[in-house]
């Protein structure tokens, strides 16, 4: 009987318990998490604040799921991998395994900005605990700033903006969304954001802080009572570094996520995986690919043989009921159609989708999305039906017959 | 009212025969008395009987026994059986007046033999000529009706109770091997003589209890045959498909209940290949005499019995033995009546037929 | 396990599946009541590639994706229908994002909605299928 | 021609408190009668071009629609009527023969509906078909007049080849042409199923559907049109077709745009051509030509095909049947004249041949009178709408029926009397893929095997009431019928008493 040993309590973790659990019933799992409390969904914070979801129903998996698994929880932080040996040293205890899974996640990044010691209330956010924290230093006065203005900073901006007094986005880079979106699509977003009373500086940069205040790079100054600091985030890839093993921006997995070091996989926001759309390794901190990864991890750590090498990002975002979802790399040639409520933009390169961006109307984008995954060749015709809408009409009638008619 | 022959006319019955297997004569007495427990089974508007073996006399020749309106009648009919047979003997049936029985047509009983010059140049079959010219008397001849038209024995039947009947023939001073009997209960008659049962045709006489829901169907098959049906009832039809299956087909007694009272389908389908295939041709051969509705028939011929009920035995009917002897009847009643020891008291299946035939050399 | 198939083969495109969808997923008791004058958000949908039409709904897959990438867990997959819990849902639209049959639909009120077979409303067998006026949609055991 | 004389023969009325503009009509009309107007999101009709097939009306989800008959008519008397004057002006507009669709429409006698069955009161028992087996199987065919027996006394099966029927009913002669391979195939399923009998019709036999040949009559008719040796073998029984009770005299025009594809491939003529059957045989002028083709047919088919003989319904009928009867044919298939069609001259329709009862009464007797009603088996059609029709069918003395129409409106069909045009809206009397798709023969079989089931259901019930058990007690047994209303020459001819006698 293997003992298998997971740090971290996150999604990936979740998902390698059921990854092992669908081939080994018996072995023993052990969970070490950090955090002091079952998996739930961190995404979901924002969603808290605004009073769509609580944290009952944040949690990812029933209750029951840990002990149905046979999992035995350890709360604490892991302090040290002996590859060697096989330990995890968690406090005072040593906890042996014969298959370990690091689903560590990330942390969030803080710039060293001048004066930030000064200021009083401030923040990351990523946890329950920001968020009941926010919840706590907030009243329908209060002025809050939040650096960076990624998906975390705007989904904290949506959450709050009707419960504050005003709210104050800014980024260094010139517009919202940097990493998902371009120019055209970001200010797309930003005006919605915009409408319900968030206010942008962009291209500017916090020079110091003191105490309530931001001075701008650009002179700019900006009172605040709340600081919320969502400028980024960093794999934790020290135990894995630590114990020898192979780490860049996270920490190197093969298809399998296994690292360098034998019996030790990892998993989720800390591992450096394939990102099928540009052929290169990338971390891909989205849930999809936490889950898909956790889940790989634990069937090979089974004795299953899984191989995950078709990742690619995708990101599902909205805003005050406007959705943009987008996938997959933005090269090749594009086909592009807009109105005023929607933008539809197609990636097309050597005959097949690579990416797209859809805001407003994203029914059927997931057709796009596995045909970005399945790299579907397309012949002209199957183009000319994507642009006007994704349907099944694109995979021909036989295909198509065997996949509705049949189980998939 | 009509009488029969003028219209359908369904009835309730009693039936009774008796049997010796080794052909040893009984009187007519047995068979009369056990009429009597059936009583409530007629209504007095019909009774008969049929005795096989008692003319050894006039063995060879054919006895006609016929009823006349009144004597005119008499001449015509006479003169129709000239051209045919050469009559050998003639007289009036002898008959005694009791007060049951009244309204009596003149009864005649003529014993004869085909002219054999005249079978000749028509190419007929003796019994097909003598059936064809009883058809020509019973369609042609108004008022003269031949109700027996076999070899050595008779048909006697009357309007009244059976039991009445018997006496009034004088069936006492009879002796025969075996002796069928009919007590009628018709619903819509006046009651006429030559409605009563048994029905007969050459040797051949039917009783029959029962109300067939295949009659239209079966006459008008059967009267493509040459056959009349003059009298519209059952037990006409039933001894015309007799006749024309055992006769002229020439099946077995068997073979012929086989098809009048064919087994189901599924029945079929479950025998044995070559018995299957047997069953399916007669079936689908002669599908048009299948019999439905509710029958309980005795069948007399010479030299033996066939009793058969309809395929889902909707009409009573027991079967006895004690030695030689076989007893049928509606009721176990009338068997005990005519032998209180008989013995393997059964109630056939619907479909069975029981055949009892006398010994060969015995009658 | 009994599933929704379709064979396009007999598909009229007449959307009929559409509005029996809506209706019985409408918690009303009355058709007209339910759709009148109103835009339908059905859970099954009628594509056309060319003169063929085929009606599509959740495939209820063996190793469903979108349960996979759900962030909040709203999605799960329970005796071989993957259903979605409403109210753990908060309308993110990553399933819409993943479902390769577009069949998990985005509505505007805060939750994505798909077919869960008529199990869960008042119908109790999928409307689409009892309304099918050619059965090109089945519900059966394949 | 600038004036319309004729006002549009059907309304449609729109509930629009009830219809939510789902759009079904519009999709479901081939006849385009109904379109969504998106500016007032309102659905519009074209009464016009309604022909009152009632598809939209089957399929409204919210019932919001119904066809009415228009009430705008025009001056009419007894002597001219509203379809009189109606013809007139079509004629006048036109130059040409008028054309119809199905049966005879006219008000003249229905002796199906003025016949009575009997059942069994007290004297005999009725038998209930719940308890006690009730059986409807016959065999159709020649019956040979003597039995014959081996040197061992074993019987000699000396049938001719005879058609096995689970029930008295087959599906009559309607060709893949003039309906659509899906509707063939809905009544070859059926047929297999429900161990009876269809007919090609005179279309030849796709290729499909020779699985389904021991369930398959297979027509030659005046245009020989997909008749070769296979397609002899291929059935259980071979039927030639002198006539059709909807069109006695005349022969099929089946449209050029209807031989397309298949069916051409199936009729074995170039596509586009008319398929066009001469109104008699030429090689049939007389009774004797019958009997060559009778006998070449089972000389092709190495006698083990029953040949089955169909005519219409004329006014020497009795002659005729015994003329067929003699010919060799062990199957005379009698066609009345309320008979359907895919398309013939009205007048000829309307006015030619008799009913089918009738002629059946007279046949049946005619072969009884000759001793030859055991020569061939007798097959009735020309409006079997019932299983009561069947009853009476048999009792006058019919072995089977054949039925159509009956089968036809099983499979959807509403006698909107258009299949001329082949826009059938419920895909039967058409070849266009997109409206042939729209009778899934799963479902198109299973309407037939039910309406069988079902008519089989009363046929026991009734022959139960009668106190018979079995099918072939119930042929030519005149006694269970009754006449109401009739005169004594139909009571003749029938062979039936009135009822009350």
């Amino acid at each position: 009987m293997k003992n298998y040993v997971i740090i971290g309590g996150g999604v990936a973790s979740a998902s390698c318990i059921e990854g092992i659990r669908q081939i080994d019933k018996s072995g023993k799992i052990y969970l070490i998490s950090g955090e002091g409390k079952p998996t739930y969904c961190r995404p979901l914070i924002s969603y808290y604040l605004q009073g769509i979801t609580d944290f009952k129903k944040m949690k990812y998996r029933p209750d029951e799921f840990y002990t149905d698994n046979n999992c035995e929880m350890i709360f604490g932080k892991a302090e040290k991998i002996d590859a060697v040996n096989k330990t995890v040293k968690v406090g005072d205890k040593t906890i042996k395994y014969d298959r370990l899974c690091v689903a560590t996640g990330s942390s969030p990044f803080i710039p060293p900005f001048n004066g930030l010691d000064t200021v009083k209330n401030k923040t990351a956010f990523m946890t329950e605990d920001d968020a009941l924290y926010i919840e706590k230093n907030i009243s329908p006065d209060t002025k809050v700033l939040i650096i960076g203005a990624g998906l975390i900073g705007l989904k904290c901006a949506e959450g709050l903006v009707s419960k504050v007094g005003s709210i104050t986005v800014s980024d260094l880079a010139t517009r919202v969304l940097s990493s998902i979106l371009d120019d055209k699509c970001a200010s797309y977003m930003q005006k919605v954001l915009e409408e319900q009373g968030v206010s942008f500086i962009l291209g500017d940069s916090v020079s110091s802080f003191d105490k309530n205040t931001a001075t701008f790079n650009s002179g700019k100054v900006v009172d605040f009572d709340l600081l919320i600091l969502a400028v980024g985030v960093r794999a934790n890839i020290s135990l894995v570094k630590d114990a020898g093993g192979e780490t860049n921006r996270g920490i190197i997995v093969n298809d399998k996520m296994q690292t360098s070091l034998q019996h030790i996989y990892a998993a989720g926001d800390c591992a450096e995986g394939y990102d099928n759309s540009i052929n290169a390794r990338r971390v891909l901190a989205i849930l999809p690919s936490a889950y898909a990864q956790g889940f790989t991890a634990g069937i090979n750590m089974a004795g299953g043989n899984k191989s995950l090498n078709d990742e690619f990002p995708l990101n599902a975002i909205g805003f005050f009921g406007l959705h943009a979802l987008t996938a997959g790399a933005y090269t090749g040639e594009m086909y592009e159609e807009k109105s005023d409520k929607n933008i539809k933009r197609l990636f097309f390169n050597d005959n097949k989708l690579v990416g797209f961006i859809l805001i407003g109307d994203v029914k059927g984008a997931g057709i796009y999305t596995s045909l970005i995954k399945n790299k579907t060749f397309l012949t002209e015709n199957m183009k000319k039906s994507l642009e006007k809408s994704p349907s099944l009409a694109i995979l021909g009638s036989l295909t198509r017959s065997q996949k509705l008619g049949g189980v998939v | 009212m009509k009488k029969e022959g003028e219209i359908r006319i369904p009835s309730g019955c009693a039936i009774s025969a008796v049997i010796s297997k080794d052909g040893n004569k009984m009187t007519g007495e047995k068979i009369i008395e056990s009429m009597i427990p059936m009583h409530d089974r007629s209504n007095g508007l019909g009774g008969g009987f049929a005795g096989y073996g008692i003319y050894p006399d006039h063995k060879n020749e054919y006895a006609l026994h016929i009823f006349f309106n009144d004597k005119y009648r008499i001449e015509d009919c006479e003169r129709i059986i000239k051209d045919s047979f050469e009559i050998v003997k003639k007289e009036i049936i002898p008959t005694r007046k009791i007060p049951e029985i009244t309204d009596e047509p003149i009864i005649m009983r003529y014993f004869v033999s085909p002219l054999f010059s005249l079978l000749r140049s028509l190419q007929l079959d003796e019994k097909e000529f003598v059936v064809r010219i009883v058809m020509k008397i019973n369609t042609e001849v108004d008022g003269a009706y031949v109700f027996s038209s076999g070899k050595n024995m008779g048909a006697f039947k009357a309007v009244g109770f059976p039991e009445d009947v018997g006496r009034f023939y004088k069936l006492d001073e009879y002796e025969g091997y075996s002796w069928t009997a009919h007590g009628r209960y018709p619903t819509n008659t006046p009651g006429w003589w030559g409605g009563a049962h048994p029905f007969g045709l050459l040797d051949y006489t039917i009783v029959h209890n029962g109300e067939i829901s295949s009659y239209d169907a079966n006459r008008r098959f059967i009267e493509m045959f040459g056959y009349k049906c003059t009298l519209q009832t059952d037990t006409e039809v039933i001894t015309y498909i007799a006749d024309y299956l055992i006769r002229r087909q020439g099946l077995s007694l068997t073979e012929t209940a086989s098809v009048i009272a064919a087994p189901f389908w599924t029945t079929i389908e479950n025998k044995p290949e070559k018995e299957r295939e047997k069953l399916k041709y007669l079936r689908t051969m002669f599908s048009s005499l299948l019999i439905t509705g509710p029958f309980s028939i005795i069948l007399g011929f010479d030299g033996g019995l066939m009793a058969l009920n309809d395929r889902l035995k909707l009409r009573s009917m027991v079967v006895g033995e004690y030695n030689d002897k076989v007893f049928i009847a509606s009721e176990e009643a009338a068997i005990r009546k005519m032998e209180i020891n008989a013995k393997n008291i059964y109630a056939p299946q619907g479909g069975e037929p029981i055949i009892v035939k006398v010994k060969e050399g015995k009658f | 396990m009994k599933k929704i198939y379709v064979n396009e083969k007999w598909c009229l495109g007449c959307h009929l599946c559409e509005y029996n969808c809506a209706f019985a997923n409408s918690g009303e008791t009355d058709m007209v009541k339910a759709l009148k004058d109103k835009e339908i958000s059905p859970r099954i949908h009628v594509e056309e590639d060319g003169k063929i039409t085929y009606a599509v709904s959740c495939r209820h897959c063996e190793d469903p994706v979108c349960v996979k990438s759900c962030i909040s867990g709203a999605l799960s997959k329970k005796d071989g229908v993957v259903t979605i819990d409403k109210n753990k849902c908060v309308g993110c639209f990553t399933c819409v994002l993943v479902c390769p049959y577009g069949a998990v639909i985005p509505t505007d009120k805060h939750a994505a909605i798909k077919c869960e077979l008529c199990l869960k409303n008042a119908c109790g067998y999928p409307a689409c299928v009892k309304g099918c006026p050619n059965k090109a949609i089945v519900y059966e055991e394949r | 021609m600038s004036i319309n004389y004729i006002y549009p023969e059907f309304e449609v009325v729109r509930n629009p408190n009830r219809c939510i503009c789902c759009r079904v009509c519009e999709r479901q009309c081939a006849n385009e009668v109904h379109r969504f107007d998106a500016d007032g999101k309102v659905m519009l009709s074209d009464e016009s071009k309604c022909v009152n097939c009632q598809r939209c009306v089957s399929l409204c989800p919210t019932r919001a629609l119904k066809i009415i008959k228009s009430d705008c008519v025009l001056r009419e008397n007894a002597n001219w009527q509203n379809q009189t004057i109606k013809e007139i002006y079509k004629q006048a507009e036109s130059g040409g023969v008028l054309l119809s669709s199905m049966g005879n429409p006219n008000p003249l006698p229905v002796y199906f509906d003025k016949i009575l069955i009997n059942a069994s009161q007290v004297t005999n028992p009725s038998i209930d078909p719940l308890r006690e087996p009730m059986e409807t199987k016959v065999f159709l065919g020649k019956k040979p007049n003597k039995i014959e027996r081996d040197k061992d006394g074993n019987f000699i099966n000396n049938l001719p080849p005879q058609i096995e029927l689970s029930m008295p009913v087959m599906f009559s002669a309607m060709s893949y042409g003039s309906i659509s391979y899906n509707a063939h195939k809905s009544l070859a399923l059926a047929a297999q199923k429900l161990g009876i009998l269809y007919n090609t019709g005179e279309g030849g036999l796709h290729e499909d559907f020779y699985v389904y040949g021991d369930n398959t009559i297979v027509q030659v008719a005046s245009g020989r049109f997909g008749v070769h040796e296979n397609y002899l073998q291929a059935g259980k029984a071979i039927e030639i077709k002198m006539g059709q009770g909807a069109k006695p005299g005349i022969g099929g025009h089946l449209p050029g745009t209807k031989i397309v594809g298949d069916v051409s491939k199936t009729r074995m003529i170039p596509e586009g051509s008319d398929a066009i059957s001469p109104a008699p045989h030429h090689d049939i002028y007389s009774i004797e030509d019958l009997r060559q083709l009778v006998y070449s047919l089972k000389e092709a088919t190495a006698y083990k095909k029953p040949v089955i003989v169909k005519v219409a319904a004329v006014h020497n009928i009795a002659a005729i049947a015994s003329g067929i009867a003699r010919s060799g044919a062990d199957v005379i298939a009698i066609d009345g004249f309320r008979g359907g069609t895919g398309a013939a001259p009205t007048r000829v329709r309307d006015n030619v041949g008799i009913p089918i009862e009738l002629a059946l009464a007279a046949v049946d007797k005619r072969l009884r009178d000759e001793g030859i009603r055991n020569n061939v088996s007798l097959v009735v059609g020309g409006s079997i709408r019932s299983a009561a029709d069947v009853v009476k069918s048999i009792a006058l003395g019919a072995d089977a029926c054949y039925i159509a129409t009956a089968a036809l409106l099983a499979l959807g069909c509403h006698l909107c009397r258009t299949c001329q045009t082949g826009k059938c809206n419920w895909g039967i009397a058409t070849q266009n893929p997109e409206l042939v798709k729209r009778l899934n023969p799963e479902i198109g079989s299973q309407r037939l095997i039910n309406l069988m089931t079902a008519w089989k259901h009363e046929i026991k019930e009734m022959m139960g009431g009668m106190g018979i058990n079995s099918i072939e007690t119930l042929r030519g047994n005149r006694l269970m019928l009754r006449g109401i209303g009739l005169n004594e020459k139909e009571l003749e001819i029938l062979g039936i008493s009135h009822a009350g006698q």
